[in-house]
Protein backbone atom coordinates (compact mmCIF):
# COMPACT_ATOMS: atom_id res chain seq x y z
CA UNK A 1 0.00 0.00 0.00
CA UNK A 2 1.57 3.32 -1.02
CA UNK A 3 1.60 6.23 1.07
CA UNK A 4 -0.26 8.28 -1.67
CA UNK A 5 -3.62 7.07 -3.00
CA UNK A 6 -5.83 8.10 -5.60
CA UNK A 7 -8.83 5.70 -4.88
CA UNK A 8 -10.34 6.02 -1.74
CA UNK A 9 -8.95 5.39 2.01
CA UNK A 10 -10.17 1.89 3.37
CA UNK A 11 -9.11 2.65 6.89
CA UNK A 12 -9.99 -1.26 7.82
CA UNK A 13 -6.81 -2.54 5.40
CA UNK A 14 -4.58 0.07 7.08
CA UNK A 15 -5.73 -1.52 10.97
CA UNK A 16 -5.60 -5.21 9.00
CA UNK A 17 -1.76 -3.71 8.05
CA UNK A 18 -0.88 -3.06 11.74
CA UNK A 19 -2.85 -6.05 13.21
CA UNK A 20 -0.77 -8.57 15.40
CA UNK A 21 -1.84 -10.64 18.31
CA UNK A 22 0.89 -8.89 20.64
CA UNK A 23 -0.53 -5.51 19.73
CA UNK A 24 -3.26 -5.36 22.00
CA UNK A 25 -4.03 -1.59 21.39
CA UNK A 26 -4.74 0.24 17.67
CA UNK A 27 -5.32 3.88 17.31
CA UNK A 28 -6.69 5.02 13.83
CA UNK A 29 -7.04 8.81 12.70
CA UNK A 30 -9.04 9.61 9.97
CA UNK A 31 -9.03 13.23 8.37
CA UNK A 32 -12.36 13.86 6.09
CA UNK A 33 -13.28 16.94 4.02
CA UNK A 34 -15.18 19.45 5.69
CA UNK A 35 -17.75 21.84 4.36
CA UNK A 36 -18.16 25.10 5.89
CA UNK A 37 -16.02 27.26 4.17
CA UNK A 38 -16.66 31.61 3.91
CA UNK A 39 -17.48 31.67 0.74
CA UNK A 40 -20.08 28.44 0.46
CA UNK A 41 -20.48 25.97 0.51
CA UNK A 42 -17.78 23.36 -0.34
CA UNK A 43 -18.63 20.00 -2.10
CA UNK A 44 -15.24 18.51 -2.50
CA UNK A 45 -11.41 19.15 -2.36
CA UNK A 46 -8.84 18.65 -5.02
CA UNK A 47 -6.04 17.67 -3.04
CA UNK A 48 -2.08 18.01 -5.36
CA UNK A 49 0.76 16.82 -4.01
CA UNK A 50 4.75 16.62 -4.91
CA UNK A 51 4.20 12.66 -4.77
CA UNK A 52 7.46 11.51 -5.21
CA UNK A 53 8.29 13.69 -1.77
CA UNK A 54 4.81 12.72 -0.07
CA UNK A 55 5.97 8.89 -0.30
CA UNK A 56 9.81 9.85 1.41
CA UNK A 57 8.62 12.49 3.93
CA UNK A 58 5.51 10.32 5.35
CA UNK A 59 8.31 7.15 5.39
CA UNK A 60 10.86 9.47 7.52
CA UNK A 61 7.37 10.69 9.59
CA UNK A 62 7.02 6.91 10.28
CA UNK A 63 10.84 6.31 10.85
CA UNK A 64 10.86 9.14 13.75
CA UNK A 65 7.86 7.42 15.19
CA UNK A 66 9.34 4.21 15.12
CA UNK A 67 12.71 5.56 16.93
CA UNK A 68 10.57 6.70 19.53
CA UNK A 69 7.77 4.06 20.35
CA UNK A 70 10.22 1.14 19.08
CA UNK A 71 7.16 -1.15 19.69
CA UNK A 72 4.88 0.97 17.66
CA UNK A 73 4.00 -0.30 14.13
CA UNK A 74 2.37 2.99 11.76
CA UNK A 75 0.45 2.27 8.69
CA UNK A 76 -0.56 5.80 7.02
CA UNK A 77 -2.29 7.16 3.71
CA UNK A 78 -2.81 10.51 1.95
CA UNK A 79 -5.64 10.64 -0.73
CA UNK A 80 -5.26 12.83 -3.80
CA UNK A 81 -7.18 14.27 -6.51
CA UNK A 82 -10.94 15.11 -6.27
CA UNK A 83 -12.05 13.91 -2.56
CA UNK A 84 -16.05 14.55 -1.83
CA UNK A 85 -16.96 16.44 1.24
CA UNK A 86 -17.52 13.97 4.24
CA UNK A 87 -14.70 11.26 2.59
CA UNK A 88 -11.38 10.93 4.00
CA UNK A 89 -8.53 12.47 2.75
CA UNK A 90 -5.66 11.59 5.64
CA UNK A 91 -5.27 7.90 7.91
CA UNK A 92 -2.71 6.95 9.95
CA UNK A 93 -2.92 3.98 12.29
CA UNK A 94 -0.79 2.78 14.72
CA UNK A 95 -0.82 -0.40 17.02
CA UNK A 96 1.37 -1.12 19.66
CA UNK A 97 1.18 -3.22 22.96
CA UNK A 98 0.43 -0.89 25.34
CA UNK A 99 -2.44 2.07 24.20
CA UNK A 100 -0.46 4.62 26.08
CA UNK A 101 2.27 4.25 22.74
CA UNK A 102 -0.51 3.61 19.91
CA UNK A 103 -2.15 6.76 20.91
CA UNK A 104 1.16 8.88 21.15
CA UNK A 105 2.47 7.60 17.69
CA UNK A 106 -0.82 7.95 16.26
CA UNK A 107 -1.02 11.48 17.12
CA UNK A 108 3.07 12.71 16.79
CA UNK A 109 2.71 10.91 12.84
CA UNK A 110 -0.74 12.94 12.11
CA UNK A 111 0.97 16.21 13.54
CA UNK A 112 4.29 16.00 11.50
CA UNK A 113 2.07 14.80 8.38
CA UNK A 114 -0.20 17.95 8.69
CA UNK A 115 2.91 20.11 8.99
CA UNK A 116 5.43 18.31 6.79
CA UNK A 117 3.93 16.76 3.82
CA UNK A 118 4.21 18.40 0.28
CA UNK A 119 0.04 18.55 -0.06
CA UNK A 120 -1.97 21.44 -1.17
CA UNK A 121 -6.09 22.30 -1.18
CA UNK A 122 -8.13 23.49 -3.95
CA UNK A 123 -11.91 23.91 -2.53
CA UNK A 124 -14.79 23.02 -5.19
CA UNK A 125 -17.70 25.45 -4.42
CA UNK A 126 -21.03 24.47 -5.56
CA UNK A 127 -21.38 27.04 -8.12
CA UNK A 128 -18.02 25.90 -10.01
CA UNK A 129 -15.77 28.30 -8.45
CA UNK A 130 -12.50 27.20 -6.57
CA UNK A 131 -10.10 28.36 -4.32
CA UNK A 132 -6.64 27.10 -2.97
CA UNK A 133 -6.95 26.74 0.86
CA UNK A 134 -4.19 27.44 3.10
CA UNK A 135 -3.66 27.59 6.42
CA UNK B 1 56.38 14.54 -15.25
CA UNK B 2 53.46 16.88 -14.83
CA UNK B 3 52.60 18.75 -11.58
CA UNK B 4 49.37 17.62 -9.06
CA UNK B 5 48.21 20.95 -10.50
CA UNK B 6 47.90 20.00 -13.94
CA UNK B 7 45.75 16.32 -13.56
CA UNK B 8 43.08 18.26 -11.43
CA UNK B 9 40.00 18.85 -12.99
CA UNK B 10 38.86 22.58 -13.61
CA UNK B 11 36.51 23.70 -10.79
CA UNK B 12 33.43 24.09 -12.96
CA UNK B 13 31.96 27.62 -12.61
CA UNK B 14 28.47 27.07 -12.93
CA UNK B 15 25.71 24.82 -11.77
CA UNK B 16 22.31 23.51 -13.13
CA UNK B 17 19.48 22.58 -10.59
CA UNK B 18 16.05 21.10 -11.44
CA UNK B 19 13.40 23.56 -10.05
CA UNK B 20 9.84 22.26 -9.87
CA UNK B 21 6.66 24.53 -8.93
CA UNK B 22 3.36 23.12 -7.01
CA UNK B 23 0.29 24.46 -6.35
CA UNK B 24 -0.57 28.21 -6.48
CA UNK B 25 2.91 28.46 -7.84
CA UNK B 26 2.51 26.58 -10.52
CA UNK B 27 -0.88 28.04 -11.67
CA UNK B 28 0.87 31.73 -11.41
CA UNK B 29 3.93 30.78 -13.58
CA UNK B 30 2.29 28.65 -16.11
CA UNK B 31 5.12 26.07 -15.48
CA UNK B 32 5.80 23.39 -13.13
CA UNK B 33 9.18 22.73 -13.92
CA UNK B 34 12.28 24.76 -15.15
CA UNK B 35 16.12 24.33 -15.16
CA UNK B 36 17.92 27.05 -13.63
CA UNK B 37 21.86 27.39 -13.98
CA UNK B 38 23.59 28.74 -10.94
CA UNK B 39 27.09 29.96 -9.76
CA UNK B 40 28.53 27.09 -8.42
CA UNK B 41 28.21 28.24 -4.68
CA UNK B 42 24.79 29.19 -4.61
CA UNK B 43 22.28 28.60 -2.40
CA UNK B 44 18.62 28.36 -2.01
CA UNK B 45 17.72 31.80 -1.42
CA UNK B 46 20.08 32.97 -4.42
CA UNK B 47 17.60 30.36 -6.46
CA UNK B 48 15.24 32.81 -5.43
CA UNK B 49 16.81 36.03 -5.97
CA UNK B 50 17.47 34.64 -9.45
CA UNK B 51 14.01 32.89 -10.44
CA UNK B 52 12.29 36.45 -9.25
CA UNK B 53 15.05 38.44 -11.55
CA UNK B 54 14.56 36.18 -14.53
CA UNK B 55 10.88 35.32 -14.36
CA UNK B 56 7.84 38.25 -14.42
CA UNK B 57 5.94 35.96 -13.15
CA UNK B 58 7.90 34.49 -10.14
CA UNK B 59 6.38 37.43 -7.93
CA UNK B 60 4.02 34.39 -6.45
CA UNK B 61 7.51 33.37 -4.78
CA UNK B 62 7.88 35.12 -1.45
CA UNK B 63 10.91 36.32 -0.29
CA UNK B 64 11.83 33.14 1.43
CA UNK B 65 9.36 30.59 0.20
CA UNK B 66 9.57 27.17 1.79
CA UNK B 67 11.54 24.96 -0.30
CA UNK B 68 13.20 21.41 -0.53
CA UNK B 69 15.92 19.83 -1.60
CA UNK B 70 16.55 16.30 -3.26
CA UNK B 71 12.43 15.87 -1.94
CA UNK B 72 13.77 16.95 1.76
CA UNK B 73 12.84 20.15 3.47
CA UNK B 74 15.58 22.39 3.01
CA UNK B 75 16.62 25.92 4.80
CA UNK B 76 16.89 29.16 2.57
CA UNK B 77 20.64 29.25 3.23
CA UNK B 78 21.51 25.31 2.09
CA UNK B 79 24.37 25.23 -0.68
CA UNK B 80 22.81 23.64 -4.07
CA UNK B 81 24.63 21.13 -6.00
CA UNK B 82 24.55 20.04 -9.74
CA UNK B 83 22.04 17.96 -10.68
CA UNK B 84 19.92 19.24 -7.39
CA UNK B 85 15.84 18.79 -7.29
CA UNK B 86 14.92 22.16 -5.81
CA UNK B 87 11.18 22.02 -5.21
CA UNK B 88 9.46 25.45 -4.47
CA UNK B 89 6.58 25.10 -2.18
CA UNK B 90 3.23 27.27 -1.14
CA UNK B 91 1.82 27.06 2.31
CA UNK B 92 1.38 23.22 3.13
CA UNK B 93 -2.23 22.42 3.88
CA UNK B 94 -2.39 18.57 3.69
CA UNK B 95 -4.79 16.13 5.57
CA UNK C 1 -26.35 0.41 18.26
CA UNK C 2 -25.93 -1.29 21.97
CA UNK C 3 -22.73 -0.96 24.00
CA UNK C 4 -22.39 -4.73 25.16
CA UNK C 5 -22.12 -6.98 21.75
CA UNK C 6 -22.00 -10.67 21.57
CA UNK C 7 -21.09 -10.06 17.97
CA UNK C 8 -17.63 -9.16 16.61
CA UNK C 9 -17.29 -5.32 16.63
CA UNK C 10 -17.79 -3.35 13.39
CA UNK C 11 -15.10 -0.49 13.41
CA UNK C 12 -16.14 0.86 10.34
CA UNK C 13 -20.22 0.81 11.86
CA UNK C 14 -19.17 2.89 15.00
CA UNK C 15 -16.72 5.24 12.47
CA UNK C 16 -20.56 6.11 10.30
CA UNK C 17 -22.73 6.46 13.43
CA UNK C 18 -20.45 9.48 14.17
CA UNK C 19 -19.24 10.79 10.70
CA UNK C 20 -20.78 13.86 9.53
CA UNK C 21 -19.45 16.82 6.83
CA UNK C 22 -18.66 19.05 9.64
CA UNK C 23 -16.87 16.90 11.97
CA UNK C 24 -13.67 16.37 10.20
CA UNK C 25 -11.06 14.25 12.86
CA UNK C 26 -12.42 11.25 13.82
CA UNK C 27 -10.51 8.94 16.25
CA UNK C 28 -10.46 5.29 16.93
CA UNK C 29 -9.19 3.28 19.44
CA UNK C 30 -9.30 -0.73 19.19
CA UNK C 31 -8.51 -2.88 22.20
CA UNK C 32 -7.29 -6.60 20.64
CA UNK C 33 -7.11 -9.97 22.57
CA UNK C 34 -3.31 -10.16 23.16
CA UNK C 35 -1.60 -13.42 23.86
CA UNK C 36 1.83 -14.47 25.70
CA UNK C 37 0.55 -14.73 29.33
CA UNK C 38 3.06 -16.53 31.84
CA UNK C 39 1.17 -19.59 31.92
CA UNK C 40 1.12 -20.77 28.32
CA UNK C 41 -0.58 -19.74 24.83
CA UNK C 42 -4.00 -17.43 25.18
CA UNK C 43 -6.26 -18.37 22.76
CA UNK C 44 -9.11 -16.56 23.38
CA UNK C 45 -10.38 -14.65 26.12
CA UNK C 46 -14.39 -14.65 27.17
CA UNK C 47 -15.44 -11.66 28.52
CA UNK C 48 -18.35 -11.24 31.32
CA UNK C 49 -19.88 -8.36 32.25
CA UNK C 50 -22.66 -6.73 35.01
CA UNK C 51 -24.42 -6.02 31.38
CA UNK C 52 -26.91 -3.16 32.49
CA UNK C 53 -24.36 -1.30 34.54
CA UNK C 54 -21.70 -1.34 31.70
CA UNK C 55 -24.25 0.19 29.51
CA UNK C 56 -25.10 2.96 32.44
CA UNK C 57 -21.82 3.49 32.84
CA UNK C 58 -20.63 3.58 29.34
CA UNK C 59 -23.70 6.56 29.12
CA UNK C 60 -21.91 8.19 31.96
CA UNK C 61 -18.42 8.31 30.59
CA UNK C 62 -19.69 9.72 27.13
CA UNK C 63 -21.75 12.06 28.87
CA UNK C 64 -18.56 13.68 30.53
CA UNK C 65 -16.78 13.69 27.29
CA UNK C 66 -19.54 15.70 25.96
CA UNK C 67 -19.49 17.88 28.83
CA UNK C 68 -15.69 18.27 28.07
CA UNK C 69 -15.51 19.02 24.50
CA UNK C 70 -19.16 19.76 23.42
CA UNK C 71 -18.28 19.17 20.09
CA UNK C 72 -16.77 15.52 19.92
CA UNK C 73 -19.55 12.96 19.34
CA UNK C 74 -18.42 9.64 20.61
CA UNK C 75 -19.72 5.98 20.12
CA UNK C 76 -18.55 2.90 22.03
CA UNK C 77 -18.66 -0.89 22.34
CA UNK C 78 -17.62 -3.24 24.68
CA UNK C 79 -17.71 -6.78 22.89
CA UNK C 80 -19.04 -10.10 25.80
CA UNK C 81 -18.68 -13.71 25.81
CA UNK C 82 -15.91 -15.67 24.23
CA UNK C 83 -13.22 -13.37 21.91
CA UNK C 84 -10.31 -15.10 20.17
CA UNK C 85 -6.85 -13.77 20.11
CA UNK C 86 -6.60 -10.54 18.06
CA UNK C 87 -9.92 -9.85 17.51
CA UNK C 88 -11.29 -6.36 19.45
CA UNK C 89 -12.73 -6.93 23.05
CA UNK C 90 -13.76 -2.78 22.84
CA UNK C 91 -13.66 0.12 20.51
CA UNK C 92 -14.41 3.57 21.38
CA UNK C 93 -14.67 6.19 18.05
CA UNK C 94 -14.88 10.13 18.68
CA UNK C 95 -15.28 12.48 15.94
CA UNK C 96 -14.88 16.61 16.26
CA UNK C 97 -14.52 19.37 14.04
CA UNK C 98 -11.00 19.17 14.95
CA UNK C 99 -8.51 17.04 15.44
CA UNK C 100 -7.20 17.63 19.08
CA UNK C 101 -10.96 17.44 20.51
CA UNK C 102 -11.57 14.19 18.87
CA UNK C 103 -8.10 12.74 20.28
CA UNK C 104 -8.69 14.08 24.02
CA UNK C 105 -12.25 12.70 23.84
CA UNK C 106 -10.97 8.91 22.18
CA UNK C 107 -8.86 8.89 24.97
CA UNK C 108 -10.57 10.22 27.60
CA UNK C 109 -13.22 7.55 27.29
CA UNK C 110 -10.66 4.89 26.72
CA UNK C 111 -9.46 5.31 30.05
CA UNK C 112 -12.28 6.06 31.89
CA UNK C 113 -14.12 2.63 30.52
CA UNK C 114 -10.75 0.29 31.05
CA UNK C 115 -11.13 2.13 34.71
CA UNK C 116 -15.10 2.02 35.55
CA UNK C 117 -16.80 -0.52 33.01
CA UNK C 118 -17.52 -3.83 35.46
CA UNK C 119 -16.08 -6.35 32.79
CA UNK C 120 -13.96 -9.23 33.78
CA UNK C 121 -11.56 -11.40 31.53
CA UNK C 122 -10.93 -15.29 32.40
CA UNK C 123 -7.93 -16.45 29.36
CA UNK C 124 -8.66 -19.46 28.10
CA UNK C 125 -5.44 -21.60 27.55
CA UNK C 126 -4.39 -23.81 25.01
CA UNK C 127 -4.40 -26.61 27.06
CA UNK C 128 -8.18 -26.11 28.05
CA UNK C 129 -7.49 -24.54 31.15
CA UNK C 130 -8.93 -21.28 32.12
CA UNK C 131 -7.67 -18.36 34.57
CA UNK C 132 -9.46 -14.82 35.54
CA UNK C 133 -7.09 -12.03 34.66
CA UNK C 134 -7.07 -8.86 37.10
CA UNK C 135 -4.74 -6.22 36.54
CA UNK D 1 -59.48 13.58 67.70
CA UNK D 2 -56.37 10.92 67.64
CA UNK D 3 -52.80 13.12 67.82
CA UNK D 4 -50.17 13.45 64.54
CA UNK D 5 -48.20 10.92 66.23
CA UNK D 6 -51.08 8.17 65.54
CA UNK D 7 -51.10 8.25 61.80
CA UNK D 8 -47.61 8.18 61.71
CA UNK D 9 -46.15 4.67 59.58
CA UNK D 10 -44.14 3.26 62.40
CA UNK D 11 -40.08 3.44 61.07
CA UNK D 12 -39.23 -0.07 59.05
CA UNK D 13 -36.13 -1.67 61.33
CA UNK D 14 -34.71 -3.71 58.12
CA UNK D 15 -34.47 -3.45 54.89
CA UNK D 16 -33.68 -5.79 52.17
CA UNK D 17 -31.49 -5.65 49.47
CA UNK D 18 -30.92 -7.42 46.12
CA UNK D 19 -27.21 -8.33 46.51
CA UNK D 20 -25.38 -9.66 43.37
CA UNK D 21 -21.85 -11.14 42.49
CA UNK D 22 -19.99 -11.29 39.72
CA UNK D 23 -16.98 -13.23 37.72
CA UNK D 24 -15.05 -14.83 40.39
CA UNK D 25 -16.87 -14.00 43.10
CA UNK D 26 -20.03 -15.75 41.35
CA UNK D 27 -17.83 -18.48 41.09
CA UNK D 28 -16.78 -18.91 44.62
CA UNK D 29 -20.12 -18.67 46.04
CA UNK D 30 -21.33 -20.67 43.59
CA UNK D 31 -24.43 -18.22 43.28
CA UNK D 32 -24.92 -15.03 41.45
CA UNK D 33 -27.42 -12.95 43.70
CA UNK D 34 -28.95 -12.86 47.13
CA UNK D 35 -31.32 -11.61 48.66
CA UNK D 36 -30.00 -9.71 52.24
CA UNK D 37 -31.84 -8.50 54.94
CA UNK D 38 -30.08 -5.57 56.72
CA UNK D 39 -30.89 -2.90 59.84
CA UNK D 40 -32.09 0.59 58.26
CA UNK D 41 -29.45 1.94 58.90
CA UNK D 42 -27.17 -0.18 57.12
CA UNK D 43 -24.25 0.71 54.90
CA UNK D 44 -21.96 -1.20 52.21
CA UNK D 45 -19.85 -2.54 54.64
CA UNK D 46 -22.73 -3.36 57.14
CA UNK D 47 -23.97 -5.47 53.94
CA UNK D 48 -20.01 -7.31 53.47
CA UNK D 49 -19.81 -7.91 57.09
CA UNK D 50 -23.31 -9.17 57.05
CA UNK D 51 -22.57 -11.32 54.24
CA UNK D 52 -19.00 -12.50 55.41
CA UNK D 53 -20.81 -13.57 58.45
CA UNK D 54 -23.68 -15.69 57.28
CA UNK D 55 -21.82 -17.49 53.48
CA UNK D 56 -19.07 -19.47 54.35
CA UNK D 57 -17.74 -18.74 50.97
CA UNK D 58 -17.52 -15.09 51.56
CA UNK D 59 -14.31 -15.19 52.46
CA UNK D 60 -13.72 -14.37 49.09
CA UNK D 61 -14.89 -11.22 49.20
CA UNK D 62 -12.54 -8.67 50.91
CA UNK D 63 -13.27 -6.52 53.37
CA UNK D 64 -13.34 -3.31 51.25
CA UNK D 65 -14.74 -4.74 47.82
CA UNK D 66 -15.47 -2.67 45.00
CA UNK D 67 -19.26 -2.05 45.13
CA UNK D 68 -22.01 -0.33 43.32
CA UNK D 69 -25.29 0.73 44.21
CA UNK D 70 -27.96 0.72 41.49
CA UNK D 71 -25.59 0.19 38.94
CA UNK D 72 -23.08 3.16 40.56
CA UNK D 73 -19.90 2.78 41.55
CA UNK D 74 -20.63 3.45 45.42
CA UNK D 75 -18.40 3.75 48.77
CA UNK D 76 -18.21 1.33 51.35
CA UNK D 77 -19.51 3.76 53.53
CA UNK D 78 -22.65 4.84 51.34
CA UNK D 79 -26.25 4.07 53.47
CA UNK D 80 -28.33 1.45 51.65
CA UNK D 81 -32.26 1.99 50.93
CA UNK D 82 -34.91 -0.70 50.83
CA UNK D 83 -34.89 -2.49 47.48
CA UNK D 84 -31.17 -1.69 46.32
CA UNK D 85 -29.34 -3.68 43.63
CA UNK D 86 -25.91 -3.44 45.58
CA UNK D 87 -23.41 -5.41 43.11
CA UNK D 88 -19.80 -7.04 44.10
CA UNK D 89 -17.41 -6.25 41.39
CA UNK D 90 -14.17 -8.07 41.69
CA UNK D 91 -11.30 -6.40 40.49
CA UNK D 92 -12.09 -4.89 36.83
CA UNK D 93 -10.43 -5.65 33.70
CA UNK D 94 -12.38 -4.54 31.04
CA UNK D 95 -10.98 -3.70 27.33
Amino acid sequence: MGYCTHEPIEVGRLMAAVADGERGGTVAFVGSVRGGAEDGPVVAIEYSAYEEMVAEEFGRIIAEARERWPEAVVAAQHRLGQVPLGEPSIAVVAAAPHRREAFAACRHVVEEAKRRLPVWKKEQFQDGGTRWREH
Amino acid sequence: MPSGGDVLAPTPRTITVECRFFARYAQALGRDALTLELPASATVADAVRELRRALPAAGVLPERPLAAVNREHASLDGRLAHGDELAFLPPLAGG
